[in-house]
């Protein structure tokens, strides 16, 4: 039993009390609070990291506590490699996030440092929840701290964006409870509603399990956003602060995705197996799609939140293809959105912060004028658009050669498909980038703009590290993952009929090379 | 016998009060009905054996309570036309009849399912433990209702302090 | 043989590309040319010295390999960032950084007045790296890396000037073609890896696969050597490409990077000879592309299109020789190919840099006696390319010519007929006869190039007077010039070379045995003089033709040739009006699709009818319920009683629950 | 019939209750709309009392005994002392505001 994991959920929450009793006002005493408790936080769970033992299965850093025991709800938490990695990418954004608002929100900060750090622990418990009452209640505190970044530190429409993303999250979570309550009435004789005890316990009909996956699965999908349920996205992502969008790309949009690879399909293996090809589906539909949009927009942060959708898109397809390379590399890929998106949205905020204009065409030539920007903005475009080399590409790379080799019907054309995303992800990237950084100088109030700070260098420093570190050596966190994909796979797959070869497209017209005109093959 | 005759006359009296409160439409009349049906009901409590409170009632509600009405109604000095034709609408018809209903229903069923059992009569047993006299009422309060007695004491202060702060045009 | 240090050779220069990068805009000038140049020019060394270990070896697949880490394993997969060297990837290691420092060389006399410098220098470097790593890599997944690496160099490079829209915009169509390209090189290695399990080229050359399996995986790997080599219908962004500064067109977009595709085609002969109609296919849009940019080439003005269409043409030659399974003279012609186009391009910049910066050839001319020691190198280049005399192009690219007409390549393949199939072995001399016309379009085109550049009186304005560069830019064209004189020992026929003894440097002797066989067997022996006699006179009637139109005395005959055929002159000049039509057809489309689908599904269909549709609904059937939400509160005691009634009567008529 | 039993009792707490809840729904007058909120609370406790003194159950179902009647009468009385208080307070400031104590004018609340 260790309290190291309690401890990282729950120091972010320490600091929200410390914040809470500080007189209001400005002085920045309550940014510092933040930043210093995040940095603390990112500095525990780098412990999490050095005492997780990637060949163990099951949960790590386990800690249990009665919390209401007739009713079968405990304080229940661990976590595997998944889950450890999406701990760490919470941790690591906390302290960026805060330092993002320094100079661009000046009102009300004492809130606004509040909600941060309550969101965080809110996000982490989430990942680290074993028991479906706590993940459910962390799940649900999220969501107002988050609709609160958005309708108050927001932009115009703020509060038709809040409520938006309020209303599309909630009515999904109200299905996944009484799914959960459900679950609960059918834990066996002594009523539970802790995951690891129901996951074993757990024996439903075919019928049960399909209802129970919609639940929960319309649950996450909302939140990751897979098409068509996507159009709160952008709204919330525009009218959002950049420290409300890096959190809302970098780190809730993969509770969509954690949901689905540790809920909705373990729980639920036979209904999960019927349909991860839909799902797959609507993921090689958000890619394309998402692409298309990104390539309409005007309006920057649309545009990057769009982009959400189609990278998103990859890590749904990369979890329906069931193999262990495209499992593991969904799981690098969220980390993986994480890190480049939320640099992208941050580097969306520095710019928002000098020009106040979400319009591209307002920019132009910012390379002559701020080439530091540049630069950081380059790297975060190539990250995002899966140049090998940077973290993008790894995660991409695996989950399509997995998809392509994956027995699910049509795993080689999903794969394709998938492909092409790649290629409309450079189109609209760097149309983008072009747009904004390259070309003359279009505005003379441009020429005046200053470049990074050190303040905003220290932000992205981080995140170029993470983008550059990953891409080259993604070993240590596709190990941790590796046993958790494995028995996710197989938990899944256990009763489907034994996996088909994959299938071949046919050959071309066979009397193109009749068989019997070949020589024999050549020893080498 | 003697009983029967004073609860008919006080139950009219009662009613025939509470009438005026509903009908009179000047709110001073109803208030000064109200006092006198407090008072036809204090001698039905008293006819129930329940002495404390019929005190109780007379003191507390007949005196403070009402007091604070008259008052009321005197520093508004409504005048005539203040307080307005009194108009008989749709639903506040419907509302008097549901009102009606509804009693009528519970009562008749009540009626129909008469109970058949013996009826103690509490106050003849309990002479000797001077059933709602001070000391008997007390003891319950004191004894088993000590908490919620308490509260009310908070609840009291709460009014006060709602009161003030509610009617105080400015803090 | 394992080794320690082979990640020196593409890590050096990343190094370099580094401390460039980071530090080069606040550390002296000197420190910036030093760092990039020995970087580069250690990296030279130690793979000369992996060179130097695998050819001594007897047998010809010799390797000195690392292991330098193991990249990323999940699953079945599991990629290494693995190096090799063996012969081909040694030389083309040596080209690489040979050629690259040549270039770097030069480059410090031409982007000495520009205030990027550092930034060119940095960019170059990591191309440099780039195609190290793309060279030396043991496995496509790592070959892919270095495949992007150069790729986004080459973006950077095109758009270095990135305040001209122009630029910055050629730069990004060089990317997008490139990665539709790397859409099918990705797909291939999906196929690969489903296939046989490996994505390490060990591991493919044992796998077993059937001929559908190696068509599609080779079929696929060959849209991404189009897409990189600059193939039809993928050539577009190459003339585009010479946007950037004229050293990056010479090392990137002529002599190492647009090789890659024909590189990999070569390092996975094994993987083709086993599918023979995708080896076909290579070899047709080869010979297509190189005719049809030639075509174009002959009509440009400015001075790096014609090169850059050349470029085209000669790649095209260079994937007829793999095409038709003569790896090594594609390969070879690679090589050669890298010396004379790095010397004319360098010597097309030193006549821009010479101009301040003209690039029309209509404003040149005569520029012979201003810049002599750029003419004559220059002037070798062009004999070497166009094979007037025996230098080095003559003999790789009627390496290719020979062995595509005496090919067995598709002798076994039939075609599909109603009265019965036939055969394709008519194939390889229609290859030999579209590329001996594509060689008398390249000696024409070439001539016209020179001696509307260097010959005839000098055309530009007045105000610009031509000066000859300085030795920093004059001594690796030299070098260049001379490299492209020597190359021609690479190409000796054998029996020639066995008889001067130079047998061991020629390059069909020391690749013996690499390359795999086409499954045709071996071409048949032809007489060798015929075909060469044939390309000489091919030669020479292009550069006469061009003497007789373009030189000094043509007295204008090109312009009455021209008005004679408008139309296809119009054409030429307009480049056939591809990138209208792709333009047209696809580009403008695509965004269109974009737009449309934007405003149609996303703003209407979903959010307006589906999203705001549903909360209008709840908000509709919230304004009937209001209606009983009048701030009365008489009408909700009314109502409670109402209810009260209904409860009370509903609760007696059922008994209490 | 002259024998007074508990459901004289009743009846008549259900006439006052009547009386007070017409009151209620009925008047405009907001001081009276409280009195009649006081008429119907009398009519609870009467009943309170009725069967306080004649009980049903042969056992009190609370501690105390059937005295708890009587106890419940007192804690009604404190709340409806309360409820006047405040319930006055507010037709003082909502007549400061309005100049009006009639109820159906009182309507902002709504949605």
């Amino acid at each position: 039993m260790s309290h190291l994991l309690t401890l990282v959920i729950f120091l972010p929450m320490a600091g929200a009390l410390v914040v809470a009793l500080l007189p209001r006002g400005e002085g920045g005493q309550h940014k510092a609070v933040a930043l210093l408790t995040s940095l603390a936080t990112f500095a525990l769970s780098i412990a999490l990291w050095t005492g997780f033992q990637p060949s163990r299965t099951g949960y790590q850093f386990e800690a249990r506590a009665e919390w209401a025991k007739g009713l079968g709800f405990s304080y229940h938490v661990g976590i595997d490699g998944v889950a450890l990695l999406l701990v760490l990418l919470t941790t690591f954004l906390g302290p960026i996030v805060v330092l993002s608002t320094w100079t661009s929100i000046t009102e009300r900060v004492k809130e606004l440092c509040l909600a941060l750090l309550v969101l965080e622990t809110a996000m982490i418990g989430s990942f680290a929840a074993l028991d479906l009452v706590l993940f459910f209640a962390f799940w649900e505190a999220m969501l107002i701290p988050m609709a609160l970044l958005v309708g108050v530190w927001g932009s115009e429409r703020r509060i038709y964006a809040a409520v938006k993303f309020f209303l599309f999250t909630f009515v999904g979570s109200v299905l996944m409870l009484l799914a959960i309550f459900y679950l609960w009435s059918k834990s066996g004789p002594e009523r539970t509603f802790d995951y690891v005890v129901l996951l074993e316990r757990l024996r439903l009909e075919p019928g049960e399990q399909k209802w129970l996956f919609l639940a929960f699965a319309l649950a996450f999908a909302i939140k990751v956003p897979l098409f068509p349920l996507h159009t709160w996205l952008p709204d919330a992502h525009t009218e959002a602060p950049a420290a409300g969008s890096i959190l809302l790309a970098g780190v809730l949009l993969k509770m969509g995705t954690f949901g689905f690879i540790r809920y909705a399909m373990p729980l639920f293996p036979q209904a999960a197996l019927e349909w991860t090809p839909a799902v797959a589906w609507l993921g090689v539909i958000g890619i394309i799609y998402g692409s298309l949009m990104c390539m309409a927009q005007t309006d920057l942060k649309r545009l990057i939140a769009y982009s959400s959708v189609a990278h998103l898109g990859f890590v749904m397809l990369g979890l329906s293809a069931l193999t262990a390379e495209a499992v593991s590399g969904a799981v690098l890929q969220m980390v993986n959105h994480g890190i480049s998106t939320g640099a992208l949205f941050l580097m969306v905020g520095v710019l928002y912060e000098r020009t106040h204009s979400r319009d591209i065409a307002s920019y132009g030539g910012l390379a002559r004028v701020t080439p530091a920007l540049a630069a950081v903005f380059l790297v975060v475009t190539l990250s995002s658009i899966g140049l090998p080399g940077t973290n993008g590409f790894v995660g991409e790379f695996l989950i399509l050669i997995g998809t392509f080799r994956a027995p699910l019907g049509n795993g080689t054309l999903l794969a394709v498909l998938g492909s092409v995303g790649v290629v409309l992800g450079a189109v609209y990237m760097l149309k983008l980038y072009q747009s904004a950084m390259l070309g003359p100088v279009r505005h003379e109030a441009l020429r005046s703009l200053p470049d990074l700070s050190l303040r905003e260098w220290a932000a992205f420093a981080p995140l170029i590290v993470a983008i550059v570190v990953i891409g080259v050596r993604p070993g240590p966190l596709l190990a941790a993952v590796k046993l958790p994909v494995d028995e996710f796979i197989t938990r899944v797959t256990a009763r489907a009929p034994a996996a088909e070869p994959p299938r071949l497209p046919r050959p071309p017209r066979a009397p193109f090379f009749p068989r019997n005109v070949l020589p024999p093959r050549e020893q080498r | 016998m003697t009983e029967s005759i004073l609860f008919y006359a006080f139950a009219l009296g009662t009613l025939l009060a509470a009438s005026q409160v509903v009908l009179r439409r000047n709110p001073l009349h109803g208030a000064l009905s109200l006092v006198a049906s407090f008072f036809f009901l204090a001698g039905i409590y008293v006819l129930l054996s329940a002495h404390l409170i019929a005190i109780v009632q007379v003191m507390v509600y007949a005196g403070a309570v009402m007091v604070l009405f008259v008052f009321v109604i005197m520093l508004l000095n409504l005048k005539d036309e203040e307080l307005g034709e009194q108009r008989v609408t749709f639903w506040k018809g419907v509302g008097a009849l549901a009102v009606l209903g509804a009693v009528f229903v519970a009562t008749r069923a009540a009626l129909a399912n008469v109970y058949q059992g013996p009826v103690r009569d509490l106050a003849r047993e309990q002479v000797a433990q001077g059933f709602g006299g001070v000391k008997a009422v007390g003891r319950v309060l004191y004894q088993h209702s000590v908490l919620p007695f308490e509260l009310t004491s908070l609840l009291l202060l709460v009014a006060i302090v709602g009161a003030v702060v509610v009617a105080k045009g400015k803090i | 043989m394992d080794v320690g240090w082979l990640h020196y050779i593409p890590l050096l220069p990343l190094l370099g590309a580094a401390f460039c990068g980071l530090a080069g805009k606040w550390v002296p000038k000197a420190w910036v040319y030093a760092a990039a140049l020995v970087t580069v020019l250690l990296s030279f060394l130690v793979g000369l010295v992996a060179f130097e270990m695998v050819s001594s070896s007897p047998a010809p697949t010799a390797q000195v390999r690392e292991l330098v880490f193991n990249w990323m394993a999940a699953g079945k997969l599991s990629v290494d960032l693995g190096l090799a060297v063996d012969r081909l990837s040694g030389a083309m290691v040596l080209v690489v950084t040979g050629v690259g420092f040549l270039i770097h060389v030069y480059s410090v006399g031409y982007m000495d007045e520009d205030p990027g410098y550092w930034r060119f220098f940095a960019y170059l470097n990591l191309f440099v790296a780039a195609m190290l790593l793309l060279v030396l890599a043991d496995n496509l997944v790592a070959m892919f890396v270095g495949w992007e690496g150069v790729g986004l160099c080459s973006y950077l490079l095109i758009g270095f000037w990135f305040d001209d829209e122009a630029k910055a915009t050629a730069g990004r169509k060089a990317f997008i073609v490139n990665r539709i390209g790397d859409f099918g090189f990705l797909l291939g290695i999906f196929a690969l890896f489903a296939f046989t399990g490996h994505v390490d080229y060990t591991g493919l050359r044992g796998a077993n696969l059937s001929l559908a399996q190696a068509s599609i995986a080779c079929a696929l790997l060959f849209v991404g050597a189009i897409g990189k080599s600059a193939q039809l219908p993928l050539y577009v962004w190459l003339p585009d490409a010479m946007a950037g500064p004229t050293p990056v067109s010479a090392l990137i977009h002529a002599a190492t990077m647009v090789t890659a595709g024909v590189y990999m085609v070569a390092r996975l002969s094994f993987l083709y000879i086993q599918a023979p109609g995708v080896l076909c296919a290579i070899a047709l849009v080869g010979a297509l592309t190189a005719a049809w940019a030639a075509l174009i080439a002959t009509s440009q003005t400015d001075i790096k299109k014609v090169l850059a269409y050349s470029t085209v043409s000669q790649l095209g030659f260079m994937f007829m020789g793999v095409g038709v399974g003569a790896f090594f003279a594609g390969t070879m012609h690679l090589v050669t190919h890298a010396f004379f186009k790095a010397c004319l391009f360098l010597g097309a910049g030193a006549v821009i840099h010479g101009l301040h910066g003209e690039q029309e050839m209509t404003k040149m001319g005569g520029l012979r006696r201003h810049m002599p020691r750029t003419a004559l190198t220059f002037l070798v280049a062009t004999v070497a390319i166009t094979g007037l005399i025996p230098l080095s192009g003559f003999f790789s690219k009627d390496e290719i010519l020979a062995q595509a007409l005496h090919t067995n390549a598709f002798s076994f393949l039939r075609l599909p007929r109603e009265d019965g199939p036939i055969g394709l072995t008519w194939l390889g001399p229609a290859i030999y006869l579209l590329g001996t016309a594509t060689a008398l379009l390249t000696s024409f085109y070439m001539w016209r190039c020179y001696l509307l550049t260097f010959e005839g009186s000098y055309r530009g304005p007045s105000a610009v007077t031509p000066h000859e560069s300085p030795p920093i830019m004059t001594a690796p064209l030299q070098i260049l010039a001379a490299l492209s004189v020597v190359g021609l020992v690479l190409g000796l026929p054998e029996g020639f070379a066995h008889k001067l003894h130079l047998e061991g440097f020629t390059w069909e002797h020391f690749t013996k045995g690499f390359f795999a066989v086409a499954r045709g067997g071996p071409p048949g022996q032809g007489n060798l003089l015929v075909t060469y006699l044939v390309a000489l006179a091919v030669a020479w009637a292009g550069a006469f033709v061009a003497w007789r139109l373009y030189g000094p005395e043509a007295a204008g005959r090109a312009e009455r040739l021209a008005a004679q055929w408008p139309r296809l002159r119009a054409a030429l000049v307009n480049k056939f009006y591809v990138d209208e039509l792709y333009d047209r057809a696809i580009v403008r489309p695509l965004w269109a699709l974009a737009r449309g689908a934007f405003t149609v599904v996303d703003k209407t269909l979903i959010d307006n009818v589906l999203v705001n549709g549903s909360a209008q609904l709840v908000a509709g059937i919230g304004s009937l319920a209001r209606r009983f939400q009048n701030g009365d509160v008489q009408r909700y005691a009314a109502l409670t009683a109402v209810g009260l009634l209904v409860l009370v009567w509903a609760l007696l008529k059922r008994g209490a629950p | 019939m002259l024998q007074v039993g508990p459901q004289h009792y009743l009846i008549l707490a259900a006439l006052l209750f009547v009386l007070g809840a017409i009151g209620v729904v009925v008047r405009r007058n907001a001081l009276v709309v409280l009195m009649s909120i006081e008429l119907m609370l009398n009519a609870v406790n009467l009943t309170f009392l009725a069967f306080s003194r004649f009980p049903l159950a042969a056992q009190a179902p609370m501690a105390g005994g059937f005295l708890q009647g009587h106890a419940a009468v007192f804690f009604v009385i404190a709340v409806a002392a309360a409820e006047a208080a405040v319930g006055l307070a507010i037709v003082i400031a909502v007549f400061r505001s309005r100049a009006s104590v009639n109820v159906d004018e009182f309507d902002t609340l709504k949605l």
